[in-house]
């Protein structure tokens, strides 16, 4: 076995040895974060988890009038039909 | 008519060698996979171009002043180079290829203050850095460029699912098995004499399993500059492969029953745990690993101006304008390290193998990840979405989800996947720094 | 083994300083005041971040390449970097603490050849500049970031109300008395043996007392650089601490008669005034103080896109993506001041303390001008709209319309307190010209 | 009294003194300006004083075929109404 | 006393020349012509608002570190810089306007290196570079503004009319013949002893001609950058001036029944066809004159970017944010070369009178050139679209139109028009790649 | 004629002559490049020539609900009239 071959497998070791110490310390740290915001803090309306990296869209910008006479085209619409 | 004779000599059709005219195809292939086949394009479409532009016979795009000068190859700019970069040269002396390679040799061995020089004598010379060179100093060896795309897909990113279920963090962890697995396997390659890597070398191939462009992109600036169009292009293509590569072997290593577990829905999350989420990863890479600041600093800054809701604006801006600008000249770079010398080479070969092997290792290891974690907790979870801890946002998730789905039509998997898919661009951060750490 | 020991005596946890830790918090802090009380978060928010960025031990994101070589102290580099910087040190003499105290401090003293110089030595050892020390050098030390602010600000700024009634100028003249009043304050802490400033750092902590945050960057960057963080966090600080600072002032200098005194309306300014007025401002800086054109310039440069109405694309940019941007990185940047070293000091608390002063000041004397020119005029203004001359902008003309409407409901002073907060941004801007004249 | 302090005081005067004098040749140059403009330009409609560092809204943009239904619902509303 | 007196001794009106009284004016003249008149507004606002900073007496805006320390002329400053540049002067000696003339004067011919030393010198010295010098330095001394600026237009441009007509081509073809017909009118005035030019600054001329605005800051950065300032301001002011210019040639070159001519309407094009098309250009630009790739490679880009429907983010930006943004740097820093020493002499008026003729001449030759193809082809064509070859997109392709439809108010050439207006810039960019080739 | 003039003049023919033969050479590899995507690809609907340097507006956003309610309307509005 060459030197480059035990470097690699000191480095992987090492390397996943640390990725899974660091991401081990995260969760412990996250669930304890979590744990301390909930308890400390007056109960507030959650927001469910979104879908990542996908901004909402922005609300549809329709003006007040347009929105009335929207209301009201389905109102009626959904009266008539009830007919 | 000498002027003619300017013009034919100096055209493209004249000096056109093998090693460009194969590039050049590369970069429309490229462009091909990228606007036919839909494979990343907003990175491949600016690299395979830019790769088109940098090899342009006689163009020097990107080259630097100093490299330009010598292509050239005037005796009395030979004259004033052979000083500074210590070859034997002088004024008269015939001007032969061999003497060109020694100049080029002796540029590419020499150290900081020595390329300053030679970049001060050409310049004086009259000699320019090509476009295609002056982008990839500000956006690559800056170390800019990958940093604030990165900041950018952090104030994209959204960290709920992790939240809900910080477990999943371990599934990112496991996937980055392929990263020092490839380091492995390109050692093996070098032990069996098949191909020569370094180990600097071998550790920038292996970032091609983190499934992260600008992480690949850093790291590999850092690492093995020479290196870094190839590992680009392989990992910015096998993302786009994600749905191809991936399914065989989820399905390979897990039972139908397996694939069919549902998991309970996530809970929700709220904005001041978003908040302090990204301090809270900050304050921990400070304490541990200080070598991956500068990427998952960036990052966290992003989810935070993200998140905190009272920059709106610059969230906005670092997300659209900033990354689009960004990206553009990122990919224009990378495409100028797609010259014939650097990519036409046997471990090219070699960094597409093993970058396919990373990401089928990363793959594996998440699933594997999942099924021991189930040995030990009570609550199961779907070791489907072991595999979308490789990252490859959001692709992999989708993965996870549509591999989930053809098992039972009713379980939708993709919020689950997004905990360990985020996890994994958090876990390749962190391996890269180690990584850095290490041998940087 | 011997890499795990690499990782742990790296790690941020084996190396944290008390000044350090103390410094995270104070970053920790900024984002908490940003976040939750509201504290100009656009600034605040990635000052905070910097600053913690800035601190994390070993990662040196805030040095430039030749700190990182003096930091990590390797003999061949001290070696190396001895000719350069002038310190006697010989290649095998023991590296002690000592010693790279007199590294650092003569980094710290030497010219800027010299410091060129050791750059090209660093660099050529591999050592790198820090991410944030970049973005500092592109962003501040350019002058570049605050003045391309300055030019989003002019044009987001409406001179209308200002154009309707000249007269308000005074006002935005007489508040900067906050800044020249806080020099005399420094200087009489100096004094009084309390604590030491020279001229230059006195001046730089005054220019808290313009309320303006690009223009207070600017001339720190200039006289005292490393000031800028404090002096940055103070004014933007102070900025947001504004409906707190200044109504008690107010109220102490006017009556109940004078805070009730109805303005007429302003009368309607045609279009062709506004493209004309950055104009005149221009030429007036030309003539009499051109050591305000770069700031004034583009601030009058901003203002003339937004109202000559044929390069609307770039007045929206300018207002838009490009401010941002620069915002993200000025932040930043600002942050990376924010070292142990500098920001825990006594002069901080001093500058914390005169910065706050300056801003009573800057109020009092606006209030009592207002006083002065109705003594001289007929038509009466409202003392209120004075401390709105501190700029601000738009807190302190919202500040005035607040505690009209406490003294008389139907008193809508908001439109005629924008006149003076708007030349309170030139008054200081015209200041800053002075100093820099002056002492720069 | 040291020399910082005669420095400061020095500059304090000459800095003041320097703000006022420019701000009041920019009182009277705007003044002298504005008098130009208004006499030797047509009367324009005047811009009335806008709030300052705010844009206004884009309009809401709603294509011609959306506007003319909405139109016609709004019309059939109030004829309904009246009715 | 003594700092009023600093104050009234650097002031502007203490220090005004009448040149720089002059290019004060000049450049309010730009402003009032693009604010009144439209002439091209977003180039001439910041071109004509940088060139008043550019004239602040004392302000130094435009000039480097080193300029500015032989501004100022403190003996001991020129002492150190009188070794550098080669100056017969010795501390203590007296400092005449005579000394700093020869100081300013080997300043001007000193070679690269030795502007780096000067640079550095004066740094040490505590002087800097103007605001506009480092724009000037970063956004046009690169290369990088124009041609990012031609990647935004190149993604805004539609090549349909021209595909659909492949013919046209050779309309914009045709003229280019003012560009080089300048360049044999300089000779001209320089053979007649009228004024002098070098071949250099000849064919920096001629490319007015090519009417467009990116192409001749970028050739006249390369061949001679101290005439870049009128050179910009010749070519958008013509450009402004295409609808006077054009259409009494345009007239006189035809009969009424030739603008009559009614084309048959464009077939459709197909998205492959459009997609496509750049990279043709693109691999022709390399195969024969690779001079030309950066300018129509970053061309190509940005309409491969807006027709490959893959990278619509991308698209976006780089036609809004990022022209935008580049567009104001660029504007002022073609303003920070309106001088009074560089352009107020003769050769700006032989640049205006020569610019001027190249439009005329370009018109005139394209209208020809359609006659011309009339003569040997079944299918004709109108010959006013040949006017449109000029470039100067769309306001050539308008001026078409116009003067069609005064012939026939039926008969609508703007479609067809584009075709030779988008072949203009493709033209012109192939021009400058032959002047760069031959002289630079 | 001075040296200026025969640089001139060679730069013009020469420069004339290139521009003309590369653009000759674009007609042709366009009109080759046409032919043979119109041959070995399907029929696709092509896009009409656009007006050059003016992007399509985006298309209106309006929500799933909302363009419902539209429908509704306009078919309603257009029942009642043909009544
Ligand atoms: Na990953
Ligand atoms: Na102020
Ligand atoms: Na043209």
């Amino acid at each position: 076995m060459n030197e480059l071959m035990s470097q690699a497998i000191d480095l992987m070791i090492v390397g996943m040895g640390f990725v899974f110490a660091f991401l081990i310390i995260l969760v412990f740290a996250t669930g304890l974060m979590s744990r301390i915001i909930t308890r400390y803090s007056p109960p507030e309306p959650a927001t469910p988890a979104r879908s990542p990296r996908a901004r909402p869209k922005a609300p549809a910008s329709v003006d007040a009038d347009t929105a009335e006479a929207i209301k009201k085209a389905i109102a009626q619409y959904r009266t008539r039909h009830k007919k | 008519m000498e002027k003619l004779i300017t013009l034919w000599t100096g055209s493209g059709l004249f000096n056109l060698s093998a090693g460009q005219f194969v590039m050049i195809c590369v970069g429309l292939l490229l462009l091909f996979l990228a606007i036919r086949k839909g494979f990343e394009p907003l990175l491949l479409v600016p690299i395979g171009f830019g790769g088109i532009l940098a090899n342009i016979p006689e163009a020097g795009l990107a080259l630097s002043a100093a490299e330009n000068a010598i292509h050239f190859g005037k005796p009395d700019v030979l004259a004033a180079l052979s000083a500074v970069l210590d070859v034997s040269y002088q004024a008269g002396q015939a001007v032969t290829p061999d003497l060109l390679e020694a100049f080029k040799h002796a540029y590419k061995e020499a150290s900081y203050d020595v390329v300053q020089q030679a970049s001060v004598v050409a310049q004086t010379y009259g000699y320019t850095n090509g476009m295609l060179y002056n982008f990839y100093t500000v956006a690559i060896a800056s170390g800019a460029a990958p940093l604030i795309i990165f900041m950018g897909v952090g104030s994209m990113t959204d960290f709920g699912p992790l939240l809900a279920n910080p477990k999943t963090l371990l599934l990112g962890a496991a996937a980055q098995f392929g990263i020092f697995g490839t380091v492995l396997g390109a050692a093996l390659l070098d032990w069996s004499g098949t191909m020569d890597f370094t180990i600097l070398e071998a550790a920038a191939v292996g970032i091609i399993g983190g499934a992260d462009g600008p992480t690949s992109i850093y790291v590999s600036s850092i690492l093995a500059p020479h290196l870094l169009g190839a590992i680009a292009v392989a990992a910015y293509s096998y993302m786009a492969l994600v749905p191809m590569i991936q399914p065989p072997i989820m399905k390979a290593l897990t039972s139908e029953k397996e694939r069919s577990i549902k998991m309970s829905q996530l809970r929700p999350v709220s904005k001041k745990e978003r908040i302090a989420f990204p301090i809270v990863v900050l304050i921990a890479t400070a304490l541990f690993l200080p070598d991956a600041a500068p990427l998952l600093g960036m990052f966290c800054f992003g989810n935070l101006m993200r998140e905190c809701g009272v920059v709106e604006r610059l969230s906005d801006t670092s997300q659209n304008a900033l990354i689009n600008i960004v990206t553009i000249f990122l990919g224009l770079s990378v495409g100028s390290k797609l010259s014939a010398d650097k990519f036409l080479d046997l471990q090219t070969l070699g960094i597409l193998v093993l970058g396919m092997a990373a990401f089928c290792v990363g793959t594996a290891c998440g699933v594997l990840m999942a099924k021991l974690m189930n040995a030990f907790t009570k609550e199961k979870i779907n070791p489907l979405i072991g595999s979308a801890g490789v990252s490859a946002v959001p692709m992999a998730a989708r993965v996870s989800n549509k591999v989930g789905l053809d098992a039972n039509p009713h379980n939708f998997l993709l919020m689950h996947a997004m905990g360990p898919n985020v996890a994994g661009v958090i876990g390749s951060a962190v391996a890269a720094g180690v990584m850095i750490k290490l041998l940087g």
